[in-house]
């Protein structure tokens, strides 16, 4: 039963997802309520699954008992379980919080949808992490940026849709490079699956290596179009700040995250480090990160709104993870999925909080935030928890990937992105230091001296505090994610 | 288009165009084509009698609800029996293993579950072409 | 309703000044008894309990929650009183100075290795030795006072409740700092305590304080970053953080253990408010209150200086009774570092003088001291450093004027803060003859300045004696260039001299302007604390080798040093030697003819070259720069927001911070850029792609 | 002699490449946005044609299992198949899109994207 653990997690959240719109529209609680007991069902099932390969090995599941040169196939290891349960866990913690703020810019008519979109996302994400086939993959990518793209434009306003269109183009043309580099593997391979394909790469990287080059070059920048790395990130800012504010969470903390996990699969299991290191693919992405994290935040200090500046502020941090991609070694990947929790949990938090201030006094720009640390004294807090996170204060998760950055990219030999990681501890500082000393120091004309409380529901304020948090306890204490990622880590030979 | 002469080519024309789509939905598992071809057959006609009468006629015919209900409908049925698999202590979508009698190559009465699955997916791609359809049209007179 | 009869809280001054009361016979005693003086048993033998207690595993992890604990009931405390708040403080800060005396005697045999695996990755872990002892000893003790003058100064102030916790926030973390026992513990408490004591500076919420707290924080975050670079080379090339020798794996590292120490020492060095990189220290300390600036300038500058000595004289020292001889080639690693702090230190104290010499406003000039005073300490460090093997004098004495200068600076701060509380003026030349309405802080003043100044008698004179000593034997024992070290060390304590004269004169001393003739002035709790630390400076000075035996004579026996050097020069030193003594004349004449020749030629005016500036001259190119590029992006008129271009104007080189400018920068690049980025989507992907397959097929 | 054959040999994926870029050529330079949308189409079609191309097989039949059990070199289907499912995934992209630039056209009163930017420009001053 564990073995069909997987496929039932997939077909529970697409069921679900269909079946949503069969309610009434008038019953929409029946569709919370089912919505939640069917997340929080997965969830445990996931953290099964990860307890279950963390002690007893990886599985595969092949659909309809074919054998994988013809038939799909998922392959559950200690790497898909781990970041399945990242995605459901962070996925239901902001869920609670859509459940509240509904209403950013949704119009009534639109809720039961915005529930369907968050389920196939969720479907989505968990068809990319579990399965073994490039192909497939290519199919649930699709389906994961129609569905993102549905949910920036569910929102009906001008800039969505300009967004929205921005956004699904250029995630199309980076889904065909994708297809375009699997056709070109499979031209030489015979296969889709990755374990087959890795294989026939490693015979035929001598006679083909033209194929494999461009299908590398094809498959890394299409997929880079889809994880925003730097240059690349042109689509990103809009769509994250058009979104509603919980799926400007979801957007930037997870849904890109899922791309760079195909990243890391397609680099490390499909092409293998021996080709990837002959075609120095890791340098070059270490010289894109470190550009991208430079460049995002010097675009991020820039932004008068609130919401691109945390945009751009995901560009530079992703910049950081493929930093940690881009090292090559297992110190580096540790790292950089470490650091995809730790992003993961320090943006939901910070765009939580900034969509709860937008909820209660629809604040957007950053000069308005003059002492609203009075009025909002938790959500600021936990926003100045994860800014300072973002700086790389100790105690925060966002200093431990810092400082196992800078140990993995000395040790690889890399001495000089430690620099990189101390000038962009420096401009988080600067663009994110001011909102936070306005919000607390400066004075507002309503005056307020006192402290008041935030006066946001419930349901909001307790999905913040959560992650917020994560972050103090996977800062101060790591090795709860690091034995996990080690795991995960081990799943790739180096 | 209150054209007569193609008024009337339409309403012959249209139920062998969806007889056509039918038939292809069930020997998708003999020959070429199956539940998408023909879903898109059934659904292009559904499209023709749109553009002809309108869309207030065709969405009196095949209501928002229907469509809504038979795309929901028609993947649910896939993954109903691809289920079936699991219960019967196959894998998902599993055909033989799951002991769904095979037939014999060629008849129409085999391939196992396959023919169930197409006329799902012949559903759904029908439905939501339609579905498609209507909402840009809609759209677009709104 | 039930009424107390008596409310002996509300009685605030007669409550501390029991405390310190209480204090003073509770440390007299036990140090007195550990040192055998006046017939008294050590305490901790007599009283087993004590003993007992005293090795209770866990006091460092106690002492570092107790006021952070402390913070969160006086903020549920702050809803009634604010004398009900401020007693928790006082309880809270008497209870720190109770527990660091209880850690004397396992501080004594070396301390107790408290670890915490997997805490930060790496594992955190505390240790009280004799060096992190002194520091928390002086901390607590100078927390405590400055917490009772608090009370008196902060209750006409706004916003007492988030100051008071953010104090406490910081104590805590001052605390952390000195009782970690690797770096990254460290780290992680200098880190927040940047953070903390930020609050603590921009409290006034003036735009001034704004200003300064953004150079403080980021000047801070700075040196935050130079110590984690540094902590992620130990981490790779030596592997163990704790506070051991790590000489012998640095050597083998070539040039990265200069890289790591430098690292360290502009990372501690910025908070020490060391040479080039003071900038944030003059502007800091004025535009806080003056409870926060005293402790600024008393403890948490300090705080920096000992994050230098404890990793120099660690990582880069032999493991005891290993070397025995001072031309062993391990010590060459620390001669050159030592060399380089030792004239550190002395531009710190020559800058530090020279512009003290130029304020008028009383907090600045004493920020200025606060700069020249830690360049004392720094050379004492480099001192400590550069004679390696024979360095023990060096160290001594720049850990004995850190005791010193927290001493009568935090004063000199109290009493410009109570000079600033009874006139509301911060200005030294619009104040005068405050004595007659002031007397109780004319005294101490005079007291703190007398210690300032190293008169004999009073505490400074003996650390700079000390020091004085230092830098003899590092000419003697080294480099011939020393020699000029040593006389810019005496003209140096001249300007200071000099500049305490000013201070005195033009404050107390002169004719008092009208305004201030209604003074009233009542005896308060500001007015016990003060009185309490001169006695302190008093004590200090007349038994210069108390706290020579008790304290730093037991940690310098566990640093590697020669025992020999030891028992010869430092044990049952005395510093009030005719030689010693001499060389105070010629400072104290040299500064009566510095004041005199500046008050004639009025020489304190001087208004220095803008170019002169330290931030000038660092951030000169990069202004030029910054407008290059801004010229590149708009040509000389700026299409977009005209307010914003005006900050790259050259006329506003001095208001408009690097900062602002970069942010200016960066909204320009953005105004120019972003949208044509955002526009050219497909196209960027398409260069993209023919460049990476460019780069791969001819590489 | 021998380079004409290479290009007839390779006909297909020669073909597919120009397409493609043909593909990107309309979705840079245009502006308008359906033609971006044909653009990305014809982008699809060159990755399909050569997923195509790849699965051919000289002289091969339909790949049909034949009752009569004669061997026979087949086409590759497996590229077929998968091609038809990336085929529903471009469609869905394009009418997507497609009802996107119904849209912007209702907002924004135009389909030209330098247009867009111009009103965007000014909404934001």
């Amino acid at each position: 039963m564990i073995e069909q653990l997987p496929i039932i997690n997939l077909i529970l959240l697409l069921t679900t997802a269909l079946v949503i719109p069969l309610f009434k529209k008038q019953r929409f609680m029946v569709t919370l309520i089912l919505s939640f007991v069917v997340l929080f069902i997965v969830w445990l099932s996931a953290l099964y699954l990860l307890y279950h390969v963390n002690t007893t090995g990886a599985f595969y599941y092949r659909f309809g008992g074919y054998s994988p040169t013809i038939g799909l196939e998922l392959l559950i290891n200690p790497f898909s379980a781990l970041f399945t349960f990242f995605v459901i866990t962070l996925l239901m913690i902001i869920f609670i919080y859509s459940t509240a703020d509904a209403s950013d810019g949704i119009h009534e008519r639109e809720y039961g949808r915005y529930y369907i979109l968050m389920f196939i996302l969720l479907f989505a994400m968990f068809g990319i992490i579990y399965t073994n086939d490039l192909f497939n993959t290519y199919v649930f990518m699709e389906i994961l940026s129609i569905t993102t793209c549905a949910i920036i434009s569910i929102k009906r306003k001008k800039k969505n849709y300009a967004a929205a269109f921005r956004y699904v183009m250029l995630n199309e043309m980076g889904s065909l490079s994708y297809l375009f580099g699997v056709a070109l593997l499979y031209m030489v391979t015979g296969y889709t699956n990755i374990e087959l394909v890795f294989q026939g790469v490693q015979d035929v990287w001598v006679i083909y290596p033209t194929n494999i080059i461009i299908a590398a070059i094809f498959m890394i920048v299409g997929l880079g179009l889809k994880a925003a790395i730097f240059p690349l990130h042109i689509w990103l800012p809009d769509a994250h700040s058009a979104a509603p504010s919980s799926s400007s969470a979801i957007l930037s903390a997870i849904v890109v995250k899922v791309y760079l996990i195909i990243l890391v699969k397609v680099l490390f299991s499909v092409f293998g480090i021996t080709i990837i290191e002959a075609l120095h693919i890791p340098s070059l992405l270490m010289v894109i990160g470190a550009v991208g994290i430079v460049m995002g935040s010097f675009f991020a200090i820039a932004q008068h709104d609130i919401k691109r500046m945390l945009g751009y502020s995901s560009v530079a941090q992703i910049g950081y993870i493929v930093l940690g991609i881009g090292l090559a070694s297992s110190l580096g990947l540790r790292i950089a999925f470490y650091h995809v929790f730790s992003h993961g949990i320090m943006k939901s938090v910070l765009f939580l909080s900034v969509g709860a201030v937008i909820y209660q006094r629809n604040l957007r720009k950053v000069t308005a935030y003059n002492g609203i640390g009075y009025m909002m004294p938790l959500s600021i807090g936990m926003f100045t928890l994860a800014a300072l996170g973002m700086i790389g204060i100790p105690l925060t998760s966002g200093f431990i990937s810092k400082f196992n950055l800078g140990i993995a990219a000395l040790d690889g030999g890399q001495g000089i992105y430690i620099i990189i990681l101390v000038v962009s501890g420096i401009l988080n500082a600067i663009y994110y230091l001011p909102i936070i000393i306005a919000a607390f120091l400066r004075e507002n004309p309503e005056n307020q001296i006192y402290v008041s409380k935030d006066k946001v529901p419930l349901l909001m304020i307790m999905p913040i505090l959560i992650l917020g948090a994560f972050i103090v306890i996977i800062g101060v204490y790591p090795a709860i994610i690091f034995d996990l990622v080690d795991s995960a880590v081990s799943t790739f030979s180096f | 288009m209150n054209d007569i002469i193609v008024k009337s080519i339409t309403r012959l024309v249209i139920p062998f165009l969806q007889l056509y789509g039918i038939y292809i939905i069930l020997h998708g598992h003999i020959s070429p084509g199956g539940g998408f071809s023909g879903g898109a057959l059934i659904g292009s006609s559904l499209i023709l009698y749109t553009l002809v009468f309108g869309v207030d006629r065709a969405q009196k015919k095949f209501s928002h609800r229907v469509s809504e209900i038979a795309e929901s409908g028609g993947i649910l049925l896939y993954l109903f029996v691809g289920a079936l698999g699991i219960a019967l202590t196959g894998n998902f979508l599993s055909n033989k293993a799951a002991g769904f009698p095979l037939g014999e190559l060629g008849s129409l009465l085999s391939g196992g579950i396959i023919p169930v699955l197409m006329i799902g997916i012949g559903i759904k791609v029908a439905s939501t072409m339609i579905t498609l359809f209507h909402v840009l049209i809609q759209e677009e007179s709104q | 309703m039930f009424q107390p009869k008596y409310k002996w809280y509300d009685n605030f001054t007669t409550l501390t000044g029991g405390l310190i009361i209480l204090g003073a016979i509770i440390l007299v005693y036990v140090l007195a008894g550990l040192n055998g003086s006046f017939g008294l048993n050590n305490p901790f033998e007599r009283f087993t309990m004590l003993k007992t207690l005293s090795e209770f595993k866990w006091m460092p992890l106690l002492i570092i929650f107790t006021p952070a604990v402390g913070g969160g009931i006086q903020l549920f405390f702050s809803r009634k009183t604010c004398y009900s708040r401020d007693t928790v403080v006082i309880v809270m800060s008497f209870s720190t100075i109770l527990m660091t005396l209880l850690m004397y005697p396992t501080a004594l045999d070396g301390g107790q290795l408290l670890s915490f695996p997997g805490f930060l990755g790496l594992g955190l872990s505390l240790k009280v030795d004799m060096l992190s002892l002194v520091m928390l000893l002086i901390t607590s003790i100078l927390w405590f006072l400055v917490m009772v003058y608090a009370h008196a100064y902060m209750i006409k102030e706004k916003r007492c409740n988030r100051f008071f916790f953010f104090m406490a926030l910081t104590y805590s973390s001052v605390l952390g700092t000195l009782v970690s026992a690797d770096l990254l513990t460290m780290f992680l408490f200098f880190e927040m305590m940047t953070i903390t004591s930020y609050m603590l500076v921009t409290h006034g919420q003036k735009e001034e304080s704004y200003s300064a707290g953004y150079n403080y924080i980021f000047m801070g975050l700075l040196g935050g970053f130079a110590i984690f670079v540094a902590l992620v080379l130990m981490v790779v090339y030596v592997g163990d953080l704790s506070f051991t020798s790590a000489i012998v794996a640095l050597q083998a590292t070539g040039s990265i253990r200069y890289w790591i120490i430098g690292l360290l020492v502009m990372g501690f060095g910025i908070k020490a408010g060391m040479a080039p990189v003071h900038v944030w220290l003059p502007r800091a300390h004025p535009v806080a209150p003056t409870p926060a600036s005293a402790l600024l300038s008393g403890i948490m500058i300090k705080v920096g200086a000992y994050g230098v000595l404890r990793v120099a004289t660690s990582y880069y020292f032999p493991v005891k009774n290993t070397v025995d001889s001072r031309f062993d080639p391990i010590w060459l690693t620390s001669e050159t570092i030592g060399f380089s702090i030792i004239w550190l230190g002395m531009i710190t104290m020559a800058i530090g003088v020279f512009l003290a010499l130029q304020q008028s406003n009383i907090k600045r000039m004493l920020a200025y001291h606060s700069i020249s005073q830690m360049g004392y300490i720094v050379m004492g460090i480099g001192v400590a450093l550069y004679l390696g093997y024979y360095g023990a004098m060096g160290f001594a004495g720049s850990l004995y004027h850190i005791i010193n200068h927290a001493l009568f600076k935090s004063l000199l701060f109290m009493v410009a803060g109570s000079v600033y509380l009874h006139t509301r003026e911060n200005d030294m030349y619009k104040l005068g003859g405050l004595w007659r309405k002031l007397p109780l802080s004319a005294t101490v003043a005079l007291i703190a300045a007398l210690g300032i100044s190293g008169i004999p008698l009073f505490n400074g004179f003996v650390s700079k004696t000390i020091l004085h000593h230092g830098i003899v034997e590092a000419y003697e024992y080294g480099h011939a260039s020393f020699r000029y070290a040593e006389w810019i060390f005496i003209v140096i304590s001249a300007g200071t001299v000099c500049s305490f004269i000013k201070l005195y004169y033009y404050v107390f001393l002169g004719k008092m302007p009208d305004i201030y003739k209604s003074i009233k002035p009542k005896l308060n709790s500001l007015d016990v604390s003060m009185a309490a630390i001169a006695m302190m400076i008093l004590f200090i000075g007349l038994n210069p080798s108390l706290i020579l035996d008790l304290f730093i004579i037991p940690e310098l026996r566990v640093i590697s040093y020669d025992p020999q050097f030891i028992n010869t020069y430092i044990v049952g030193m005395s510093v009030f030697t005719v030689s010693d003594m001499s060389i105070m004349v010629p400072i104290v004449i040299l500064g009566f003819l510095i004041f005199i020749a500046g008050t004639k030629f009025h020489l304190f005016h001087l208004k220095l070259p803008g170019w002169l500036r330290i931030e000038y001259i660092f951030f000169y190119p990069s202004f030029h720069l910054m407008r290059g590029a801004c010229r590149l992006l708009y040509g000389d008129q700026c299409p977009i927001d005209k307010k914003e271009y005006f900050k790259m104007d050259i006329k506003h080189n001095y208001d408009v911070g690097f900062l602002d400018r970069f942010v200016v920068l960066s909204h320009m690049f953005d105004k120019r850029f972003e949208k044509k980025i955002i526009n050219s989507d497909a196209l960027i992907y398409t260069i993209l792609i023919t460049l990476v397959i460019i780069i791969m097929m001819f590489v | 002699m021998n380079l004409v054959n290479d290009i007839l040999a390779h006909v297909n994926f020669i073909g597919a490449m120009a397409l493609f870029v043909i593909g990107l050529y309309m979705v840079v330079t245009h502006s308008n946005l359906i033609k971006r949308i044909m653009g990305i189409n014809i982008m699809g079609t060159a990755i399909f044609y050569f997923f195509i191309a790849v699965g051919n097989v000289e002289d091969g039949a339909p790949p049909l299992l034949d009752p009569d059990g004669n061997a026979l070199t087949f086409i590759n289907p497996l590229p077929s198949v998968l091609i038809l499912t990336g085929i529903v995934v471009v469609v869905s992209i394009t009418v997507y899109s497609l009802s996107l630039v119904v849209r912007i056209y209702e907002t924004y009163g135009t389909i030209d994207q330098k247009e867009m930017a111009q009103i965007e420009a000014e909404d934001d001053d």
